[in-house]
């Protein structure tokens, strides 16, 4: 056993937590799904590795897993990242949730925000050189290269939703796109409804974004959605030093100001 | 610690002692200085009155040379290079547009990379990280910590905290055995650059510096820059003239101080090379006899 | 065929823009027709989607206009307001949309020739720009029309 | 189905010169909705009104639009006239075709047609419109006044004799403030607490004045009409019931040794004290930082010979709270000490002191008993310099502001040292003398003329010490720019006027703006010179501003008018121009999230958090809920609101989409 699942085992064996969630293998070799381990015994179903991506901390907020007891969850940075965010948008309490950290060598269990705030502290962060170059390929194309680049992708989009499914910051019981009073979005998939639902997305999750990037592996058609938020992600960073997940203070950058805030775009 | 190092003019002119004193006192403090390959001058006192442009682009080619070179930081004891220097990188860093002018005329690659950093601040981090158990002759006498104006201003470059009082050069003199003492003048204007053109102006305002001094009792006046060495040293028959009074008291680099605490022989550290004789070791007892010759020579640049 | 008559949509607060827009009325300073006005109490209240909402729904371009800063009725909502179109323009420009149809603008309750300068200086780039087909559309009251009097005419 | 009402004004020919106004009428008939549709040379006028009024009734219109001028002209009008004919005033909605139709462009086919759609637009609205109900809230006729300074005494005497309860909180034993501590006043020259300590006295005794000393806010809840405050009351040590201020428990304090804050350091008191004679209670409070028996355990010798047995040692700080419809803010100010300038040496010279420690010095009641003597030594100075500006209007200091008052009590403090050293010299640097005032030009210049004080225009750069003598050295900016050198034997900063160092965590406790020197920001700087941003709080004097007592005691009466006129209505009445959170059916019963991202965008702090509960009292989930009485309507929540829980009365996401469609 490694010590994923041996740390797992021993949360469970000690009724520390009554649910740990983490990866396991999928229907394909090549696939990974979540596992929701509940008996000691199943912790060798734990697997950790470069194919696990999804952003587990979307669970946490189901009522289904809560109605199960305290989880543990396992924790890529961007899932760490995640829960403090959930913190600072009141969804979660403190010691409710123990994050097993992955991919950074130990795994020793955080069981608080403070904790998850620390190893945080540690981690490095921002965008790798590709991410930010796959952001410099777009922005250098000209207007209407990018209007048309982005008309073709949205075309595709099915408006199934499931970016929204995998984002763990859309947890929204009523989300806008189901308002209908007025119907803010419309229901049937074309280019105007899906050009304007991915722009609330990314508006809605601007500043709030961690850029896990679940969504845009949840996407059926392949449409790289996370550049949307990765945009505005880095625009935030950039103009309002906006880190969204890193502390539970309350500091959402669109929710505040700077009387100091750049404005040559205005006359 | 390996340390990018910009004499500037003065270093291997005026203020020679200053740079023998700083190669001396090097190994022991872990320092080790790599200087800056073709550099040029640094544009002080002139340039930035008289030419904007050249004002930033005399020090950016030096600042992207250190940058070529592959240096963190970069050593400028003479107060005047650092302060032209260190206001460059400010500049250009603040200033996008000024940036790429300057790098245009320049026609070099410019990052801003390199940290420009005065002898104080460099000589203050060796010393607590060096020096300890290393002091074999405690300097043992009152001294006037000198700063002047380019260590603490314009506030946005000064790298001492208090910058009406400031105590770095102080904290330093002590861990070498010396007692600073309080006084009024520790960054009034010494007449710097006017000291060619304007002796009258100088002797005036280095008289008030060094008769403060003297009146509160101090043994010697501390410095950490060429010009003011110049004014306070070199200017002395000037000044004695104006106010009438004469004085004795020496000035010497900072350099120079915590070399005699080292016990480095005073020829190696340059005393012999100032105007105002110095008299320090005093008739220590393992003083040797060629350290005592040199106050009795003036200004002696014979080698 | 008659020159190309844009359609613009001016978002605006009513303390400082909608005042400004008043005093170039009293002031009796002309501009051109071209501009339909959606009052509203501040410019914090104006919804990003508002903007693709007016788009969608036949204008050719796009003007959001508030207090300046420091003068906001309620002390703060352009501040707020201003950080969000930071956000919105970066996101419409890297998505295509052409940021000389947006404008955003400070027109204080003292300012009415700013406002008719402000009006015909967009609508003059608009109409330089041409209609915003560009842009998908919604069916609309106009669209509608047009499709009510092709049945007739069957 | 909607019923609308459409009516197009002519206003004479204001609209009628470029708009062709009965084709308007014509076509704003056949909008969908609309089933009647009229124009008229002036709608504003009676008869325009009834049209109106009779239509509502006749038509049974469900909404009406009228098209004229700008709302902001008229909308009170026909709001009124729809109320009159029996529709909810906020059915109707006016189309703006004068100010921004017909006087902006000429008499063409296109104005006519922005008309229409101008009326269409709002006919889309109206059909929209819910009716709404004007908020009233109930006015708890009480005033909390924070401060017993002259702006705290003004603004509670105001209130008290309109008829109205006050609450006073003063956090010193006693009230007077600043004011107290001044010798003489500008530019009357009369004693400072001569006038000051009669007003006390009346605070005190006022029937409708309820005085809290040594007490301080510690909560502030509510809106406006109905603010609930805690205060903390200090453990005074004393039974003030009992206590008659005797004095002899502070005559045997052992301890007496304690630097006099009302002194400003340069007296000494004892432990257990009254800051000053004429202290308003004249009671005693015990220092417990500095008691022995607080500190070592042993003495109690204010207790043994306590005439009352008054001494209660063992006395806890009590926490009081009061509902009060109205609060006056009145903190004052603080003055920079002489360590905050490193140029004249970081504090270490005795002899530079502050302005406000040289009123104490020239005060009858001061430590020297109006004698100006050296702190160092008690020595008259022969020799004094006046430094103006002293931190104030220096960006590089972090002070960009004027303090205001310095010009007008420097030349007062050179004055009052020539009164009282005849042969003595003053100096007085200076970068500009703003003696903007009644009789305060000429005070100055009697200061320069009469009593040969000798102005200096320039700034000093340094003071230090020379053989016992304090070297200022300056520039004199009008003789040519030349350096001088005045050998003082005292020196006098006027310190830069500064907020009280608590300030931001009081304003935040209020939830009341301030502005980046930590004074608290009035609603509109010209308009609104007295009230906050937050409905209800109001402010007076330097806590708001740098200010003298004239403007002081100007401010605060004007507080306590505008106090005056909430309290004279029992009830509150205001536009239900609001933002509400919606709520729905179980399971979720509201949209709303609870993430409250949205509360710190209010500019009000409106929105508090409300817990849903099943019928056993289980949590099932906290929501937004906007505070309809601190609500002011911007609307930046609903915004900001990604479920778009929220929404705003009167501009609500529905009418505003339907404006859009009709384009």
């Amino acid at each position: 056993m490694n010590e994923l699942q041996q740390t797992a085992k021993d949360l469970l064996e000690k009724n520390a937590v009554a649910v740990v969630i983490g990866y396991g293998m999928g229907s394909e070799p090549s696939l990974r799904r979540a596992v929701f381990v509940r008996k000691p015994d199943q912790a060798p179903q734990l697997i950790f590795d470069e194919s696990c991506r999804q952003n587990l901390a979307f669970y946490v907020l189901k009522p289904e897993v809560k109605a199960l007891g305290k989880a543990a969850v396992v924790a890529r940075t961007p899932t760490l990242r995640t829960l403090l965010q959930l913190a600072t948008e009141n969804q979660i309490t403190d010691e409710s949730v123990v994050a097993l950290p992955v991919g950074n060598g130990s795994v020793q269990p955080l069981t608080n925000f403070a904790a998850i705030e620390q190893y945080l502290a540690n981690v490095p962060r921002g965008f790798t050189a590709q991410e930010q170059q796959e952001l410099a390929a777009i922005k250098s194309k000209t207007l209407a290269d990018r209007w048309a680049f982005w008309k073709s992708e949205l075309s595709r989009c099915i408006k199934c939703y499931a970016c929204r499914a995998a984002c763990p910051m859309c947890y929204c019981s009523k989300c806008i796109v189901e308002v209908n009073q007025p119907q803010w979005v419309p229901v049937p998939s074309d280019m105007l409804g899906n050009l304007e639902w991915n722009v609330i997305r990314a508006m809605h999750l601007a500043g709030r974004c961690i850029s896990c990037g679940s969504c845009a592996d949840a996407c059926p058609a392949h449409i790289r959605i996370d550049l949307l938020n990765q945009l505005l992600a880095t625009e935030a960073m950039q103009q309002f030093g906006a880190e969204p997940g890193l502390s539970v203070r309350k500091d959402y950058a669109l929710a505040t100001f700077k009387p100091t805030d750049k404005e040559e775009f205005i006359r | 610690m390996k340390i990018g190092f910009y004499p500037g003019c003065s270093l291997l002119g005026s203020s020679r002692e200053y740079n023998e004193s700083l190669k001396a006192i090097a190994p022991a403090m872990g320092l080790e200085f790599a200087e800056v390959p073709d550099w040029n001058c640094c544009g002080a006192t002139a340039a930035h009155s008289l030419d904007h442009q050249l004002a930033f682009a005399l020090p950016a080619r030096i600042l992207a040379l250190a940058e070529k070179a592959g240096m963190e930081e970069l050593l400028v004891p003479c107060s005047a290079c650092f302060s032209r220097l260190a206001a460059t990188r400010y500049e250009l860093q603040k200033n996008a547009d000024l940036r790429k002018e300057i790098i245009d005329i320049i026609e070099m690659p410019y990052q801003g990379t390199v940290k420009v950093s005065n002898a104080l601040e460099v000589l203050c981090r060796a010393a607590a990280a060096n020096l300890n158990g290393k002091i074999t002759k405690p300097f043992a006498h009152k001294v006037a910590c000198y700063y002047g104006c380019y260590l603490t201003r314009p506030t946005e470059l000064a790298t001492c905290k208090r910058t009406e009082d400031p105590q770095e050069m102080d904290e330093l003199m002590k861990v070498v055995g010396a007692e600073p003492i309080d006084w009024a003048f520790k960054v009034e204007c010494c007449g710097a650059g006017l000291s060619v053109s304007r002796t009258d102006l100088v002797a005036g305002l280095s008289g008030k510096i060094i008769k403060d001094a003297v009146h509160r009792g101090a043994e010697a006046i501390v410095v950490a820059c060429p010009m003011c060495h110049t004014n306070l040293d070199l200017r002395r028959d000037a000044i004695e003239a104006q106010s009438h009074e004469r004085y004795s008291i020496p000035v010497l680099y900072l350099s120079q101080v915590i070399g005699l605490a080292l016990g480095i022989d005073p020829r190696t550290l340059g005393l012999h090379r100032h105007h105002v004789p110095v008299r320090f070791p005093d008739a220590a007892p393992n003083a040797s006899a060629d350290s005592k010759k040199p106050e009795l020579q003036l200004s002696g640049k014979d080698d | 065929m008659a020159e190309f008559e844009p359609k613009v949509v001016a978002f605006v607060c009513n303390w400082c823009t909608y005042a400004g827009a008043d005093l170039t009325g009293t002031s009796r300073m002309k501009y051109a027709t071209n501009v339909r006005m959606i009052r509203l109490p501040c410019t914090g209240r104006i919804d990003f989607m508002l903007l693709l909402q007016a788009f969608g729904h036949g204008a050719d371009g796009i003007i959001v206009s508030g207090c300046h800063p420091g003068d906001c009725h309620y002390s703060a909502g352009n501040f707020h307001a201003r950080r969000r179109w930071m956000l919105f323009r970066e996101l419409l420009d890297f998505a295509g949309i052409d940021l000389r149809r947006v404008h955003f603008s400070w027109v204080s309750a003292a300012e009415g020739a700013k406002w008719a300068e402000l009006v015909n200086d967009v609508v003059n780039q608009v109409r330089a720009l041409g209609p915003y087909d560009e842009f998908p559309k919604r069916l609309n009251r106009q669209s509608l029309e047009q499709l009510c009097s092709v049945e007739v005419g069957r | 189905m909607p019923r609308i009402g459409v009516f197009i004004c002519h206003c004479g020919e204001n609209i009628s010169g470029t708009v062709d106004c009965a084709e308007v009428a014509k076509v704003s008939a056949e909008f969908p909705g609309v089933v009647h549709s009229v124009d008229y040379k002036y709608m504003c006028s009676d008869p325009g009104q009834n049209l109106i009024k009779n239509a509502i009734q006749e038509k049974k219109l469900t909404g009406v639009v009228v098209a004229a001028c700008s709302p902001r002209m008229h909308e009170p009008t026909f709001r009124r006239a729809c109320a009159e004919g029996g529709l909810n005033p906020f059915l109707c909605e006016m189309a703006n075709l004068r100010e921004h139709c017909s006087w902006v462009h000429e008499k063409l086919p296109a104005t006519t047609e922005k008309a229409i759609d101008l009326v269409r637009i709002m006919v889309e609205k109206v059909k929209r419109n819910r009716p709404l109900f004007s908020i009233n809230v109930p006015v708890t006729k009480t005033a909390l006044v924070l401060g017993g300074g002259i702006a705290g005494i003004q603004a509670a005497l105001d209130i008290a004799n309109a008829g109205h309860k006050v609450i006073m909180v003063e956090r010193q034993a006693s009230i007077g403030g600043h004011m107290a501590q001044l010798s003489e006043t500008f530019p009357t020259l009369d004693c400072s607490q001569c006038i000051l300590t009669p007003r006390m006295v009346e605070v005190a005794q006022h029937p409708n004045i309820t005085l809290y000393t040594y007490a301080e806010l510690e909560k502030l809840d509510g809106f406006i009409g109905n603010f609930r405050a805690v205060i903390r009351k200090k453990a005074k040590s004393i039974d003030e019931k009992l206590c008659t201020g005797c004095g002899v428990c502070f005559q045997k304090c052992p301890n007496k040794k304690i630097l006099s804050e009302f002194n400003t350091h340069l007296g000494t008191r004892t432990a257990i004290y009254v800051p000053f004679p004429q202290a308003v209670p004249n009671k005693p409070v015990i220092d417990r930082e500095h008691c022995m028996y607080f500190q070592k355990g042993k003495c109690r010798i204010c207790e043994k010979f306590c005439p009352t047995k008054a001494i209660r040692f063992d006395q806890q700080d009590e926490l009081i709270e009061v509902n009060v419809g109205a609060v006056v803010a009145a903190t004052g100010y603080e003055v920079k000490d002489t360590d905050f300038f490193p140029e004249y040496g970081y504090g270490k010279y005795p002899d530079i002191i502050t302005g406000l420690q040289f009123e104490r010095l020239a005060s009858a009641s001061g430590p020297t008993g109006g004698v100006i003597k050296r702190p160092s030594d008690g020595r008259i100075p022969e020799t004094i310099a006046f430094i103006a500006c002293a931190g104030s209007r220096d960006p590089a200091k972090g002070i960009s502001y004027c303090s205001k008052i310095c010009c007008m009590y420097t030349a007062k403090h050179a004055m009052l040292y020539k009164h009282k050293v005849h042969q003595g010299k003053a100096y007085v640097f200076y970068m500009d003398i703003r003696a903007g005032g009644k009789m305060y030009e000429e005070f100055v210049r009697r200061t320069i003329e009469e009593d040969e004080v000798h102005y200096v225009r320039g700034r000093v750069s340094r003071i230090y010490d020379r053989d016992g003598k304090l070297v200022v050295r300056g520039v004199d900016t009008l003789l040519n720019a030349k350096p001088i050198e005045i050998e003082a034997d005292m020196v006098v900063l006027a310190t830069a006027m500064v907020a009280q160092p608590d300030a931001e965590e009081l304003a935040q406790k209020m939830k009341v703006s301030y502005d980046e020197n930590k004074f608290l920001s009035e609603a509109h700087p010209k308009l609104r010179p007295v009230e906050m941003n937050t409905a209800g709080i109001f402010v007076a004097g330097a806590c708001q501003a740098p200010k003298d007592i004239p403007e002081t005691v100007a401010q605060a009466s004007a507080a306590a008018s505008k106090v005056a006129g909430l309290f004279s209505k029992d009830e509150l009445s205001r536009e239900p121009v609001v933002a509400v959170v919606s709520r729905t059916g179980p399971p979720e019963f509201s949209n709303c999230v609870g993430c409250f991202l949205c509360e710190s965008a209010c500019p009000y702090q409106a929105i508090e958090h409300e817990e849903i509960k099943t019928r056993d009292g289980k949590l099932i989930k906290t929501v937004a809920k906007i505070n309809q009485g601190v609500c002011q309507g911007c609307g930046t929540c609903v915004a900001l609101c990604r479920t778009k829980s929220i929404d705003l009365q009167g501009f609500t996401n529905e009418q505003i989409f339907a404006e859009l469609v009709s384009l």
